[in-house]
């Protein structure tokens, strides 16, 4: 209150500063450490409690496959990080991916010589293709990406099945380096979950300490401000789409390595789950808020409970319910996070001087 | 922010409102014959059906393709008010498919008639709905990610009920009763209920003040609140009406296919909304009309139904939903846009207008 | 009066020439000039739908002119986006607050030019640094670290200025910025207005508060029907003068409440309170009666005006109409109870844009309207159009939305809607807020002629001669709680704002 | 808006209905105890059998799988295609784009419409599409299924890939001789109630009280929905449950390429034996790097070439479905109808190392 005299209105300023914030910068990024600490924790107590029934879960082979397991969907779901962000959603990985890996295979099947760097580097220029279609789509028509990316969904799983015709392609057609890819450890570690590593930490810097990261959060936090303060929204949701069909595509190839035997039902029903990966990992599904890592988490978590309720031995039609419940319960919570949020910072601007 | 705006952001959201109403008298122009369009391109597939399709044109192709389409109809039916309020619900399919495991569980366990159990399985439905109304409403949260959640939620829970196994030893009588014609013509007496809530959903969205209501709370659900509308109680029982919808669709499709399973009606909330969207109404909220989400339901099952005897893909057939989709929400936005820059430039070429 | 005769002392900095914009069939702008010198600070007046913010939009590049050209520095401008305005050094601050409500203050701040450090990354710490810097200067304290949501209009209005601050522009251009600044902090922007004209910039002045134009401005222009009217110098002008040119003719008197009979206690508030907002609200409105709830902004007067109405809910005390309690938390009740509410914020709260007059007009009275909730015939039609009638609402036809019509007519609209459900008690919040001039006294007749019929009406303003002209008592809020209430004798400038900034409360 | 109002008459609706149903049914509804068995009983055996009558030209054969991406049964439609083709017969493949009862159903009235003369088809669930077919039936279409059966009344002929009794005997031999007769095994199934999958587990277990078997134990059935990842996960889940497992036996093709990738990839692999029902063109990998030793499958083409043959010679009134009644399907050979209108293909084929580069499917 420097600048008050005798209780002029200058203290109208005063009222709503709040000096203990100077002591603990950082308020907004705060919240987001406090979701992804949470998420850490109750992936802790789930790995302890089937520890606890079964001490093979920790074992070496055990992580192994686990952290193989959940690559996939870890990579995913950050690309789908990035669309939610921007208060898009996109519902067409699953079919992304299908139409990838089912062409990384017919790529092998047609010249079984071609390295398997140049077939990695197709299958993302594939998925961006796809991506593109559906920023294309969505920046010509102004409709929500929900409803564009349905539509996307059923457009590339068909072409998949179409081309496929039924045809499977196995193990056998693919050159065994490329297989190995999906099988190969590094001290221990699976080369894949290296892949989705490296793929979190790149999007998750980039989103926060870039200005184009920094900017997909204005435009999901409010778009019409985002254009009025000069951000080029179609431009940036577009190459959000195709970033996010790169990353599909890229899990696609990764999925023929992981899985060598394919067909074009591959990935099915998967957009699910990477939108509850996210959602469970703290990206808020109006856009605004999230981050990579915490989406990454909660892919982490919702491979870990599959295998849990495996090694548990619990009915495995409770899964998808207890996907079903994880979501809602991850909204639910950040809803009352965000109002106890609100009510504290009202608390703050109301605070007599 | 007070809307979720994750597909209810309208493009340009609120900061111009000359320029919005601008657009948006462009978007009615397109809706406004939306309906008209809707109807004219069923009447048009209908006729190049019959012409060249074989088969077609036949009293049994007939009742097969509307025998087809009613659960598809009764869903899209509580969806377009569902919709026209700015909200979504995707959890209809696997509603259907827990009240149909539901409804295989009962007869299979409790001994109760079989009346009583189809009444119940209705009423579940509702309470099935009401968990949605309440986390949409008692909560405030955005109905597309609450109802993503129950989607998995209850379709999971579907499986839980009856596993893998199938309930089917439901009286004949019954299982006949479902698929049963009109005395006299190839129409499936099913149709009737289907007509009737047709109706009553028409009525209420086009003539009460209810329905006055939903379109208010779908473009700007403050506005409406100040005005007295209860908009969250008003949603709670639209979702409620949406789950008991669910309950009867459940019913009929057990009983239709004589087999009560987890996977009833997989997948269908998509066809669902696709019919929806197709029929001109509008994903924002707001805007559509009955008329045009059943024409849009008729339109969809002419034109799969031609096609499947025509001999196309299964797969072609996804493709084509897909488009569809794309195609219902892409043009009338191309078309008003189109409409928006003939009109810009007439005007430029003509600067010193009025 | 050729638009750039007086004070054009030196070059012009930004000159707008014939510039023509429309919507759809309404033209927005008819071939406006415009120019800004460099040092100057230039108001911009004209009622609703003048033009103005169309302009303004043009400015900041958001909208492009259909003709016309934009001259920087004598060299032709093209604006294809904000970025482009923005690069060409003009900042605007808007009517309403543009925030991203997830990002922390700074952020919102420096949003696309945040500092940099190795590597092309954001550098954090210097921009909460700068940040603090900037909220220094407008002498006010902000955590930029918190996130904009749950900032008061107040607050992101200051956001908005530090953020039009931060980037040294050339041409500020404010859009009614004050709407929502306390007095003191009025005070503050005028200063930093000023010292960026010290130092060569140019400042367009949106506002409808004349007081605040003559202190500042020094060059006015008006528009009427998106046309240019005149630009003089601030020093050859009077207030009336300005509103005759703006209006295009005269306008009888503003505040015309004419005292009528005081009936029955309609409204009785009781020991109101909401934790955190507001606390201890008690007072009365009669019948014939015209109580004006005065305060700054902020003061919670609005929050009292949405709990008794039922929009929100409150805490503790009661609300009494005509006698029987008012059951709290819901609007439907509370029109049952013959209240009706006019909101602040008629795009978000008043008007459902999208839909046609006549649906809005009868959207508050539509139960009435039906047979057992079946709505017959033209029953929504000739409500409408009695309302619309009598309230003089200028629309081709009532089946147009409502989002075409101007300010005026739009608030019209809203007074027909709470009209039709022939109320006992009207809240009326800012009843002339953005609207013009000739509507506003229009307004003001009809609110005295509705007390002379009897209705209680609680206002709310914060335009001082409103208050003082309209009111039979004045309630006075601050910090959210009722701390003068002074009859029509005691209420004048001086009481009022005395007891709105707090100094009442202390005596 | 009085939502309240309309709520309560919403929930008054609803309970009226309620109450008006239940006093409708309280003086006696439709139960399962006293529905009685009244399902369209008797089938088939219209008209006599004509064993030397010629098998037809130019008939219109359509097969209908589960679903029509679904390289299992792109193999077996083939194979119908193949003996359609030798009688000179009309071939049509159609079916939905993913396995639901529903848009089978769908089909089937597609196909009944077009005139077919017969519909091979293989059941999504055995009782949903009974009606449609019946519907076909009466139209005039001999209905065949193979691999799923349905409900015996609604089909003349179930071509069945191998006896339930067949796969169980093969099975448990071979997984007893990887292990060398003795040691915990499990069982990685498809979906917990699919009605094969249940009774050849079954039979296996009979097979398992053997005195041969005695020293075999089986721990668990786990189920992998014949979803390739939750097979996989499934089997990883076995593996940490059951450290002493010996050996696991996969009856599903999904299921038993999932074990096998899992094993090939991890610790395991040569240690713990896997056989089970797979094809040989996803198997072989494994068998060559020594993850499995021996599987075993019917030839799907096969059974899609009996099916035809079964279904032309219905259609050309060489058989009615009856038992005993004798066909010859081309290069397969003369086959008896059995009971319930069931035709055996045959013993499954064992694939190993020696064989298995003779294989293509």
């Amino acid at each position: 209150m420097s600048l008050t005299d005798t209780g002029t209105p200058d203290d109208l300023a005063g009222r709503r500063s709040s000096g203990d914030d100077r002591r603990r910068p950082g308020f907004t990024e705060r919240l987001l450490a406090v979701r992804e600490l949470s998420l850490l924790l109750a992936l802790g107590a789930l790995v302890l409690v089937t520890t606890l029934r079964n001490d093979r879960f920790l074992s070496g082979q055990s992580v192994k496959d686990l952290l193989l397991g959940c690559a996939i969907l870890v990579i995913l779901a950050v690309g789908q990080t990035l669309v939610i962000v921007t208060r898009n959603v996109d519902l067409s990985v699953g079919s992304i991916l299908g139409l990838v890996a089912f062409c990384t295979g017919s790529l092998f099947l047609a010249a079984p010589g071609l390295p398997w760097p140049v077939a990695l580097l197709l299958g993302v220029a594939l998925g961006a293709l796809c991506g593109a279609v559906n920023g294309g789509l969505i920046a010509v028509a102004k409709v929500p990406a929900l409803v564009i990316t349905l539509g996307t969904l059923y457009a590339f799983r068909g072409i998949d099945y179409y081309w496929a015709a039924g045809r499977q392609i196995n193990a056998a057609d693919m050159p065994r380096s490329f297989l190995r890819l999906g099988n190969q450890t590094v001290l221990g570690v699976p080369v894949l979950f290296l892949i989705a590593v490296v793929v979190v930490a790149v999007v998750g810097y980039y989103l926060r300490a870039y200005r184009g990261g920094r900017e997909l959060y204005a435009i999901g936090s409010e778009p019409a401000a985002a254009r009025l303060s000069g951000i080029p929204v179609g431009r940036r949701v577009f190459a959000v789409f195709v970033a996010s069909g790169a990353l599909a595509g890229l899990a696609g190839v990764l999925y023929a390595a992981r899985f060598g035997t394919l067909d074009a039902a591959a990935g099915t029903g998967l957009e699910l789950q990477v939108v509850a990966a996210a959602v469970v990992g703290g990206v808020a599904i109006f856009g605004g808020s999230g981050s990579a890592y915490g989406a990454a988490l909660g892919a982490v978590l919702l491979t870990t409970i599959g295998s849990s309720l495996a090694v548990l031995r619990i009915d495995p039609f409770w899964q998808q319910a207890v996907v079903g419940a994880l979501i809602l319960a991850a909204i639910g919570l950040d809803r009352l996070l965000a109002l106890r949020t609100a009510a504290r910072l009202r608390g703050r601007s109301a605070r007599g001087a | 922010m007070a809307h979720d705006s994750l597909y209810a952001a309208p493009p340009s959201a609120g900061t111009d409102t000359e320029q919005t109403a601008g657009r948006l008298t462009g978007l009615r122009a397109a809706f406004g014959s939306w309906d008209a369009a809707v109807v004219a391109a069923l009447v048009l597939a209908v006729l190049v059906a019959g012409v060249s399709v074989q088969n077609f044109a036949t009293g049994r192709n007939v009742q097969f393709l509307l025998l087809d389409l009613v659960p598809l109809a009764l869903l899209a039916l509580p969806m377009t008010l569902i919709v026209v309020t700015g909200e979504i619900d995707l959890s209809v399919a696997s509603t259907v498919g827990l009240c149909s495991t539901l409804m295989g569980q009962l007869w299979l366990s409790s001994g109760l008639s079989l009346e009583l159990i189809c009444v119940l399985v209705v009423l579940l439905g509702g309470v099935l709905g009401a968990v949605n109304g309440l986390f949409v409403t008692g909560f405030g949260l955005p109905s597309l990610a609450v109802t993503i959640g129950t989607l998995a939620l209850y379709r999971g829970l579907s499986f839980v009920v009856l596993g893998d196994q199938a309930v089917a030893d439901f009286p004949a009588s019954w299982t006949a009763a479902a698929v049963r014609n009109i005395p006299g013509t190839p129409i499936p007496a099913a149709v009737l209920p289907v007509l009737l809530l047709a109706l009553v959903f028409g009525v209420v969205l086009h003539a009460t003040t209810t329905g006055r209501a939903l379109y208010a709370m779908g473009n700007n659900d403050q506005a409406a609140t100040f005005a007295g509308v209860s908009v969250a109680r008003t949603k709670f029982w639209l979702f409620v009406a949406s789950g008991a919808v669910c309950g009867l669709v459940g019913v009929f499709w057990t009983l239709r296919y004589a087999s009560a399973r987890g996977d009833n009606a997989t997948g269908l909330e998509l066809t669902v909304v696709t019919a929806v969207l197709l029929g001109g109404v509008s994903i924002f909220g707001g805007r559509g009309a009955l008329l045009g989400v059943v024409a849009g339901v008729l339109l969809l099952g002419v034109l799969r139904n031609a096609l499947q005897l025509a001999d196309v893909d299964a797969n072609a057939l996804t493709i084509v939903t897909g488009a569809l989709l794309i195609a219902s929400v892409v043009l009338p936005n191309a078309v008003a846009d189109l409409r928006a820059r003939l009109h810009r430039r007439r005007q430029r070429a003509n600067p010193v207008a009025p | 009066m050729s638009p750039d005769s007086p004070g054009a002392d030196r070059a012009p900095l930004l000159v707008l020439e014939g510039v023509t914009k429309s919507f759809g069939a309404v033209a927005a702008l008819r071939g406006v000039h415009l120019a800004l010198h460099p040092g100057e600070a230039h108001a911009l007046v004209g009622e609703n739908g003048a033009g103005k913010s169309t302009l303004v939009k043009i400015l900041a590049g958001a909208h492009a002119p259909d003709a016309g050209r934009l001259a920087l520095d004598g060299r032709p401008l093209e604006l294809r986006g904000p970025a482009d305005a923005r690069a060409a050094g003009i900042a605007v601050i808007y009517q309403e607050p543009t925030l991203f409500p997830d990002l922390s203050v700074a952020e919102n701040i420096f949003m696309g030019r945040q500092p940099l450090r190795g590597l092309r990354r954001i550098d954090t710490a210097a921009m909460n640094r700068d940040a603090a810097r900037l909220f220094a200067r407008l002498g006010v304290r902000i955590d930029p670290t918190r996130p904009a949501r749950g900032l008061s209009i107040a607050d992101q209005q200051l956001v908005e200025i530090a953020k039009a601050l931060s980037f040294d522009a050339r041409i500020l251009v404010m859009d009614e910025p004050t709407a929502a600044l306390s007095g003191v902090e009025v005070e503050r922007l005028f200063g930093v207005a000023r010292s960026l004209c010290e130092r060569g910039a140019a400042v367009l002045f949106i506002s409808h508060r004349f007081d605040e134009v003559f202190d500042l401005c020094q060059r006015i222009t008006v528009l009427r029907d998106g046309a240019w009217v005149s630009t003089d110098r601030t020093s050859d002008l009077t207030v009336d003068a300005v509103v005759r040119r703006m209006v295009g003719r005269d306008v009888s008197s503003l505040y015309p409440k004419q005292d009528a009979p005081l009936r029955d206690t309609l409204l009785e508030v009781r020991g109101l309170g909401r934790a955190g907002v507001f606390s201890d609200v008690s007072f009365t409105v009669r019948g014939g009666e015209i109580v004006a709830l005065a305060g700054l902004v902020g003061a919670g007067r609005s929050e009292v005006a949405r709990a008794v109405f039922g929009v929100d809910r409150y805490d503790a005390g009661e609300v009494r109409v005509a006698g029987e309690p008012l059951p709290a938390g819901s609007p439907r009740r509370a029109i049952a109870a013959g209240l009706a509410l006019v909101p602040e914020d008629r795009r978000q709260q008043g008007l459902v844009m999208e839909l046609s007059v006549e649906r809005n007009a009868t959207l508050a009275r539509r139960r009435a309207l039906s047979r057992l909730g079946l709505l017959v015939g033209g029953a929504e039609r000739v409500e409408a159009q009695r309302w619309t009638r009598r309230l003089q609402v200028k629309t081709s036809r009532l089946s147009a939305a409502v989002a075409t019509l101007s300010g005026g007519n739009q608030q019209k609209v809203v007074l027909a809607k709470w009209l039709a459900t022939e109320p006992r008690i009207l809240i009326i919040d800012e009843p002339t807020r953005g609207i013009d001039v000739g509507t506003k006294a229009e307004v003001h007749r009809l609110l005295s002629q509705l007390a002379n019929e009897g209705l209680a009406i609680l206002m709310i303003s914060s335009e001082l001669p409103e208050v003082l002209g309209m009111a039979d008592r004045v309630l006075v809020m601050h910090e959210g709680r009722m701390v003068r209430e002074l009859s029509r004798a005691e209420a004048d400038e001086t009481s009022v704002m005395f007891a709105a900034t707090g100094q009442g409360a202390a005596a | 808006m009085s939502a309240h109002r309309r709520g309560f008459r919403f929930g008054a609706t609803g309970l009226a209905l309620a109450a008006l149903l239940l006093s409708a049914t309280a003086c006696g509804g439709t139960t399962r105890e006293n529905s009685g068995d009244d399902s369209g009983a008797g089938n088939q055996a219209n008209g006599a059998a004509n064993p030397d009558a010629q098998l037809k030209e130019g008939l219109k054969i359509a097969f209908l799988p589960k679903q029509v991406n679904n390289p299992y049964f792109t193999v077996s439609d083939n194979g119908g295609k193949t003996a359609v083709t030798e009688i000179k017969g009309e071939f049509k493949e159609v079916g939905p784009s993913e396995a639901s009862a529903s848009s089978q159903v769908s089909y089937i009235n597609t196909l009944s419409q077009q005139g077919m003369d017969v519909i091979v088809t293989s059941a999504n669930d055995p009782n949903a599409i009974c009606g449609a077919l019946n519907q076909a039936k009466a139209a005039g279409a001999k209905i065949v299924t193979f691999d799923s059966d349905t409900k015996p009344e609604c089909r003349q002929i179930f071509v069945n890939q191998v006896t339930a009794e067949g796969i169980a005997e093969n099975q448990v031999k071979l997984i007893s001789t990887q292990i060398g007769g003795a040691g915990e095994i499990a069982i990685l199934s498809a979906t917990a109630n699919a009605t094969n999958q249940n009774a050849w587990i079954e039979l296996m277990k009979k097979e398992l009280a053997k005195p041969e078997y005695s020293k075999i134990k089986l721990v668990t059935v786990a189920y992998g929905n014949d979803d390739d990842q939750k097979s996989f996960q499934e089997t990883q889940g076995l593996l940490q449950s059951y450290p002493n497992l010996k050996g696991i036996i996969s009856p599903t093709t999904v299921g038993v390429a999932a074990a096998a990738r899992y094993l090939s990839g991890s610790q395991y692999k040569g240690k713990v034996k896997l056989t089970g029902l797979g094809t040989p063109n996803q198997m072989r990998q494994y068998v060559k790097d020594g993850t499995v030793d021996a599987f075993a499958l019917w030839n799907p083409a096969d059974l899609g070439y009996l099916a035809a043959y079964a279904g032309a010679a219905l259609a050309s009134g060489q058989i009615t479905g009856a038992e005993g009644e004798k066909f010859t399907a081309g290069k397969l050979g003369e086959y008896t109808v059995g009971t319930d209108g069931v035709v055996v293909l045959g013993p499954p084929t064992v694939f190993d190392k020696n064989n298995i580069d003779q294989f293509d499917f």
